[in-house]
């Protein structure tokens, strides 16, 4: 196929937020291309101006109902880096905790409902329940073990409430943990199985040489701390992140698009990045799972980010069952952590990557600036890159068919929850 | 039941997501609801599209554009029955606070070029410019009222979602009430129930994400929480969150402004 | 057979004759600042060297030094949540083939011990033995309750049962009370039976039977707890007073502080009011109705036509404290409070029933 | 030292709010919003009534409603309500047919004193869907119309089309022995009858104030003008009689919200001599 046509995704909505797609070619040649966000802006970080630093958790786990326990736990990291304080012991235990119960939930919401179904040809995990319930089945099942550790610990699983600045209002007996237990065991069998199957899907040949960002922490798989490092060398604190990277506002999007400095070039942070800067440190069976299903120990293909989540989950399950089984209750369920007129830098791994608060509090506790980069800011040029590189060599697509692919390569980076591409009202122009 | 499923239909404005994918998150009854409506408009779980008109309407988020303000009216025409959900939906949400300032100002703050930003200076609930046949409140909806919802909707009976105060819930499940016996400031009595009254039962004051209750005493608690030791300014804050646009809270937080 | 006297060390067999019996105990426990009723496995769950202090709309906890084990007065929780639970099936309807086939609740029939009763909680159980004579639930559960009591040695500071005539000391509906003796070099029970059950129970303690003296110390210590009741309340023509002060601007002016929380109607043992729910599930095959815990401070509890009768809040103070102290005389022969304080203690913004009633007093129409 | 108490056994207990299934036998609709259903139970036990009792009809997984009775308590095998689809549940009733159940619980509370009309005058009023529970009245004393001085009915809607029983109306119209008034608040589509309020038409009845019984339904401010002014008439207070409304759950005195002062409405109601309630309805939501 040859001669122009504009590819037009008018509402792609939501990619932490509210999205679409434009891209216009000439026979292979992609001409023009855009990734645009236009969720309508929400103003986080000026009304948190005057806001004290202890609503900061609450108030930023309402920018993303999919992953509030990663904007307390950015924020909470800020707040206590700002005052000097550290979680140890049990409070440290039970952040990394509620972590996994997110990235369970997070994980299983993607892999079986908005991106097994388009491998496998279905609008929806719904329609596939029709053919497969037993996989649609053991994705609610795992999507619910998660939602359970966040009920358990943080009073419910969308913007828990019992997260606070130094820890936690109320911290849960052992008992109460080992509760958790036979189905986090269910929960680790069923993710490895889930590892096998989705590596069986058909993946396009499809590679990039990405720089991969994410925490990386000395002993363990980054989840709710670490230092910040590259496949390409960088490796600092999550203070300095505003000397490596930043942000732009280009007139196409409401969301800001985060780049390298110097250079800025693109970027790549969330599971796959995490996996590739990190493989070592997968606990036993999800490495292992992540061998025997022929990953390697980088991945760069995006559609295979499908099976570094299922690792992931299975991880989680078996990072979760070893933090309960070392859990001793904490003596009080929080930390006295009261910054004052200092500057606090955050940042966590959100299920899709990495998220960094900055606040400035003044002497009497209140925010008097906030800076959050979520991860999907840092995968936009990313996302733009990858679209550019896919479509040549299949641009003979007939346009739904193409659509469809360039959705699911949006999908890779389940852009929150990938509704984004869901939301396709798709109109193809040929000249 | 009848053979013919109802239509539902499930609408974003802006939003954090929470409260759609709380219908997700029903994993028990999921696939039930999927036999039991047709889920003909859904884009966070389906990319399949059913044409209009629907039976009922699930309508997350607040108004804060202009097309929004348009599209809402495309939504209401389009819809039988219309649900809000949602502090967003139901009070503004947490964006409303915006409506307290300089909008401009706000812009500057998170954009470097606020000429490509396009926003209405306010962020208001939908009940605002469209009729809504029941609001549902929550900063996240409870996944509970939502199948409650549904369910009366399918029936046809009053939804089981009072309005009475979180208290009444602490009290159904036996915590002992944490402002009389720890002093700890709590919104419970002027915040209507529905979530479980899952804060006080984790030693942490309610912080009145269910808006307020039918008839809140604001003033009443205001005074009793300044003799906990509540500096006005945290109590603008107390009642300035997710809800805080709703009238009740937000008279009483002008109020103590002054 | 009479009172006897049980040694500290030998309270444990009394859960252990309870038990036997195949009673769930049920009595006051430690939880999260506070004590409430919950299910007790022995003597060790207690609240043991514990005491509190209540004042309207505050409640703490203070440790005492003696480790009594009833050093305490009332907590929030009541016994009716075990009599009346906060939530009761009603029924369950399947409809197979359009007909309807109805199915009363079996909600299981639970045989309960409550240890620690104080005497205005057993007025309390009477009281609402009259207003449930036809419920099923409480019923079922009353029938099989065995009742051990206990004479207050403190009266916390919301108490007034002296001005209800209810206590400190028990003097009926129980069937074993007991008073707790504390000295130097004493640490004592004196248990009275007052049923057979009880007698029964009490022979299977051990101990010695009480002397003259030790009874002579259990009228010491009810009657120094008489004298330091933290309220009072002149109850005196109190049905006529309220009735003639249906339009007192008292009300307008608890109003003003009431936040219609509904916390005194919930924490008080007396209080009885429910609504029911209806749920048929998604599918609708079988429906079930419900009823749970109300107060008639919710606007939804007088709806007619769409509109609360009682839409101030006036109007709702006004019905709870009139329900309390002067109808519930018309239709159940007695008083419908029984001087526990919780409501006093448990409001929270302080609001002080015995207060109110005061200054209506002083200033209303006498008729 | 006293004896403990000795409530009754749980097996002494029935189960009070356990609804015996009722089907649906024929449904007639009265006015646009307003249907009178037969109903009858499978084991056709018939449900004993007095005039203005009332039963808690339950509606499947919807909910349960007070509903008078208003058929005749000479038929208890048939049992006969006319209701007025307002919300929920009385929506879900409108909507019933023939063949469909219901759960029926009662009857329950105070009915209309009749037998205290013997030989005295008897003056109905009743405004709106307030005629139902006074129609089991009109038909045990037009039974036995001898024992009886004069009756009268005086009958108020919103407009014509919102009269109950027309055709029933009409025969008891053209009787001798029976006086009926009829008004609506709004005239339409041809009507030659009264226009105005109730209380505009008692002066047109034929009674002895001194002995006359009178029993009202309808309203609660309509009933509290007509009582007035037939006491200013001479009627005493003792011998008018309302039927009261309120939030009803049980109807057995347990849940508490039907409470108008000391009296449960559901057990010593609905209904009430005037002379009991007339200083407590004076008093604003109560
Ligand atoms: C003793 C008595 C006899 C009655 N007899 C009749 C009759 O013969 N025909 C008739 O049409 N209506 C009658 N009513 C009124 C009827 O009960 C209400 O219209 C009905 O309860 C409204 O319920 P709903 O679910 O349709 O309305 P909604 O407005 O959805 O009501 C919600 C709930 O509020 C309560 N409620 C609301 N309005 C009333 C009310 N007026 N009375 C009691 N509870 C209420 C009910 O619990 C109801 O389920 C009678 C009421 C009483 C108290
Ligand atoms: S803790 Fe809060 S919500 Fe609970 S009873 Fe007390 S004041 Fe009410
Ligand atoms: S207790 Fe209050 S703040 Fe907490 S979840 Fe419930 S409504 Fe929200
Ligand atoms: S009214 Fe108050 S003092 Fe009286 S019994 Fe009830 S809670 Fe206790």
């Amino acid at each position: 196929m040859s001669g122009e046509r504009e590819i037009e995704v008018g509402y792609l909505a939501r990619v932490e937020g509210e999205g679409a797609m434009y891209l216009k070619l000439d026979g292979d040649e992609v001409l023009d291309l855009e990734f645009r966000i236009f969720e309508p802006p929400r103003f986080f970080e000026a009304f948190l101006q005057g806001r004290r630093f202890s609503e900061a958790p609450d108030i930023t786990a309402r920018i993303c109902g999919i992953c509030p326990i990663a904007y307390q736990t950015s924020a909470c990291n800020a707040m206590e880096v700002a005052a000097g304080a550290r979680l140890v012991g049990g409070l440290r235990d039970l952040r990394r905790l509620i972590y996994c119960g997110e990235w369970i939930e997070s994980h299983a919401l993607h892999v079986f409902f908005l991106h097994a179904p388009d491998f496998l040809g279905y609008e929806s995990a719904i329609a596939m329940a029709g053919e497969h319930p037993d996989r649609v089945a053991t994705g609610l099942r795992l999507k619910k073990v998660g939602n359970g550790i966040m009920t358990l610990l943080g009073g419910r699983e969308i913007h828990p409430i019992n997260v606070r600045v130094g820890g936690f209002y109320r911290v849960p007996t052992r008992a109460d943990l080992l509760a958790l237990v036979p189905d986090l065991e269910w929960a680790l069998e069923a993710a490895i199985e889930t590892v096998d199957w989705v590596s069986s899907l058909p993946f396009p040949d499809f590679e990039r040489d990405y720089e991969f960002v994410s925490l990386s922490h000395p002993d363990e798989y980054p989840i709710h701390e670490g230092r910040i490092v590259s496949n390409r060398g960088l490796d600092i604190g999550v203070d300095e992140w505003e000397e490596h990277f930043e942000e732009s506002h280009v007139a196409w999007s409401n969301a800001l698009h985060a780049r390298r400095q110097p250079g800025g070039t693109a970027y790549h942070v969330g599971p796959m990045a995490r996996y590739s800067l990190n493989f070592e440190k997968l606990t036993p069976r999800a490495g292992a799972a992540a061998l025997a299903a022929g990953l390697e120990e980088t991945c760069r293909n995006p559609f295979r980010s499908i099976v570094v989540r299922a690792v992931e989950i299975a991880f989680a399950c078996e990072e979760a069952l070893r933090l309960i089984d070392g859990y001793s209750m904490p003596d009080s369920p929080f930390i006295h952590a009261e910054p004052r007129s200092t500057v606090g830098h955050g940042a966590s791994e959100a299920p899709r990557g990495l998220l960094y608060h900055r606040y400035t509090i003044d002497g009497e506790g209140l925010i008097t600036d906030a800076h959050i980069v979520p991860p999907t800011s840092q995968n936009q040029l990313s996302i733009e890159d990858d679209l550019r590189a896919y479509v040549p060599g299949r641009a003979g697509l007939p346009d739904d068919r193409l659509q469809w692919e360039l959705e699911q390569a949006i999908r890779c980076y389940d852009p929150c929850i990938s509704c984004a591409t869901h939301f396709l009202d798709l109109t193809v122009e040929r000249q | 039941m009848s053979a013919h499923r109802p239509k539902l239909a499930v609408w974003k404005f802006a939003s954090c997501d929470g409260c759609q994918l709380t219908l997700l998150d029903v994993e028990d009854h999921l696939l039930d609801i999927a036999a039991t409506v047709e889920i003909a408009y859904f884009p966070e779980a389906t990319r399949g599209q059913v044409e209009g008109p629907y039976d009922l309407s699930l309508v997350e988020g607040s108004i804060t554009t202009a097309h929004d303000a348009e599209r809402i009216q495309m939504v209401r025409e389009s819809s039988k029955t219309l649900v809000t959900i949602g502090a967003c939906a139901t009070a503004g949400g947490i964006q409303a606070l915006r409506n307290w300032s300089n909008v401009d100002g706000f812009i500057e703050v998170v954009y470097a070029h606020p000429e490509y930003i396009s926003t209405l200076s306010t962020s208001t609930p939908i009940a605002e410019h469209v009729p809504v046949d029941f609001e549902l409140r929550g900063c996240p909806i409870s996944k509970h009222q939502l199948l409650e919802v549904l369910e009366a909707f399918l029936h046809g009976r009053n939804p089981n979602v009072p309005g009475h105060s979180v208290c009444v819930e602490c009290k159904l499940r036996g915590t002992a009430c944490i402002m009389v016996s720890k002093g700890i400031p709590c919104m419970g009595p002027i915040t209507q129930a529905g979530c479980g009254a899952i804060c006080p039962a984790y030693d942490r004051g309610c912080y009145g994400c269910f808006g307020p209750s039918q008839s809140p005493n604001v003033d009443s608690l205001a005074h009793w929480w300044r003799g906990l030791g509540v500096s006005d300014l945290d109590l603008v804050h107390a009642l300035r969150t997710f809800n805080g646009y709703a009238p009740e809270f937000r008279q009483a937080s002008e109020a103590y402004e002054r | 057979m009479s009172g006897r006297v049980v040694d500290r060390a030998d309270f444990g067999s009394l859960f252990d004759a309870l038990i036997r019996r195949g009673h769930t105990v049920i009595g006051p426990a430690l939880r999260d600042g506070s004590i409430v009723y919950q299910e007790l496995h022995g003597v060790d769950d207690l609240p043991i060297g514990w005491g509190d202090d209540q004042s309207p709309g505050s409640y703490r906890l203070v440790p005492r030094q003696d480790g009594a084990l009833f050093g305490y007065a009332v907590g929030q929780h009541s016994w009716k949540q075990f009599l009346y639970p906060p939530h009761t099936t009603l029924f369950e309807v399947a409809r197979i083939d359009g007909a309807l086939h109805f199915t009363a609740s079996d909600e299981v029939e639970k045989s309960f011990a409550f240890l620690g009763v104080r005497a205005c909680e057993l007025a309390a159980i009477a009281i609402q033995d009259r207003v449930f004579p036809g419920d099923r639930t409480y019923q079922g559960r009353r029938g099989r309750l065995v009742n051990i009591a206990v004479n207050c040695m403190v009266a916390g500071g919301t108490c007034f049962c002296v001005s209800m005539e209810t206590g400190p000391r028990c003097t009926s509906g129980y069937d074993l009370v007991l008073t707790e003796v504390l000295g130097p070099d004493r640490h004592e029970f004196v248990f009275e039976p007052g049923s057979d059950v009880g007698e029964e129970i009490l022979s299977e303690l051990p101990g010695r039977p009480a002397s003259d003296s030790d009874l002579g110390r259990v009228d010491q210590i009810v009657e120094s707890t008489a004298s330091s009741m933290g309220r009072a309340m002149d109850t005196s023509g109190i049905k006529e007073l309220l009735y003639a002060n249906l339009e007192h601007p008292r009300w307008d002016e608890v109003a003003a502080r009431c936040l219609a929380c509904t916390n005194c109607t919930l924490v008080c043992p007396t209080c009885f009011c429910s609504t029911t729910e209806d749920t048929a599930g998604l599918d609708g095959t079988v429906a079930t109705r419900s009823r749970r815990w109300d107060s008639c401070f919710t606007m939804d509890f007088s709806t007619l036509h769409g509109h609360p009768v009682r839409e101030s809040t006036r109007s709702r103070y006004r019905q709870w404290m009139t329900h309390k102290l002067a109808s519930w005389y018309d239709q159940f022969g007695t008083s419908g409070c029984v001087g526990c304080g919780r409501c006093i203690t448990w409001c929270p913004v302080g609001i002080d029933i015995t207060e109110e009633v005061a200054a209506i007093r002083a200033s209303g129409a006498t008729r | 030292m006293t004896a403990q108490l000795t409530p009754p056994g749980p097996a002494a207990v029935p189960e009070a709010m356990l609804p015996r299934p009722f089907r649906v036998l024929s449904k007639t609709h009265e006015t646009d919003d307003t249907v009178t259903l037969e109903l009858a139970s499978d084991d056709a036990a018939p449900l004993e009534f007095s005039p203005g009792q009332f039963t808690m009809l339950y509606c499947f997984g919807i909910g349960e409603v007070p509903i008078s009775i208003s058929g005749d308590p000479h038929h208890p095998a048939t049992l006969t309500h006319t209701v007025r689809a307002v919300g929920a549940v009385t929506e879900a009733i409108a909507r019933l047919q023939a063949g469909d159940y219901v759960g029926i619980r009662g009857p329950y509370g105070s009915g209309w004193p009749v037998d205290r009309a013997q030989g005295r005058d008897l003056v109905l009023v009743g405004g709106g869907i307030g005629l139902a529970p006074l129609r089991p009245a009109v038909l045990d004393v037009l039974r036995r119309r001898e024992e009886f001085g004069s009756v009268s009915l005086v009958y108020g809607a919103r407009t014509p089309a919102d009269l109950l029983y027309a055709d029933e109306l009409h025969s008891w119209r053209s009787r001798f022995d029976f006086q009926v008034e009829v008004t609506v608040d709004r005239s339409e589509g041809g009507w030659l009858g009264d226009v105005g309020v109730v209380t505009g038409l008692l002066p047109r009845v034929d009674h002895d104030p001194a002995g006359t019984v009178a029993m009202l339904c309808g309203p609660e401010i309509m009933m509290k003008v007509v009582a007035t002014q037939l006491v200013n008439r001479g009627v005493t207070g003792s011998d008018i009689y309302l039927s009261l409304e309120r939030n009803m759950k049980c109807a057995i005195g347990l849940c508490g919200h039907c409470q108008f002062g000391p009296d449960f409405v559901c057990w010593a109601g609905p209904v009430l001599p005037f002379e009991r309630v007339e200083a407590r309805l004076r008093v604003p939501e109560l």
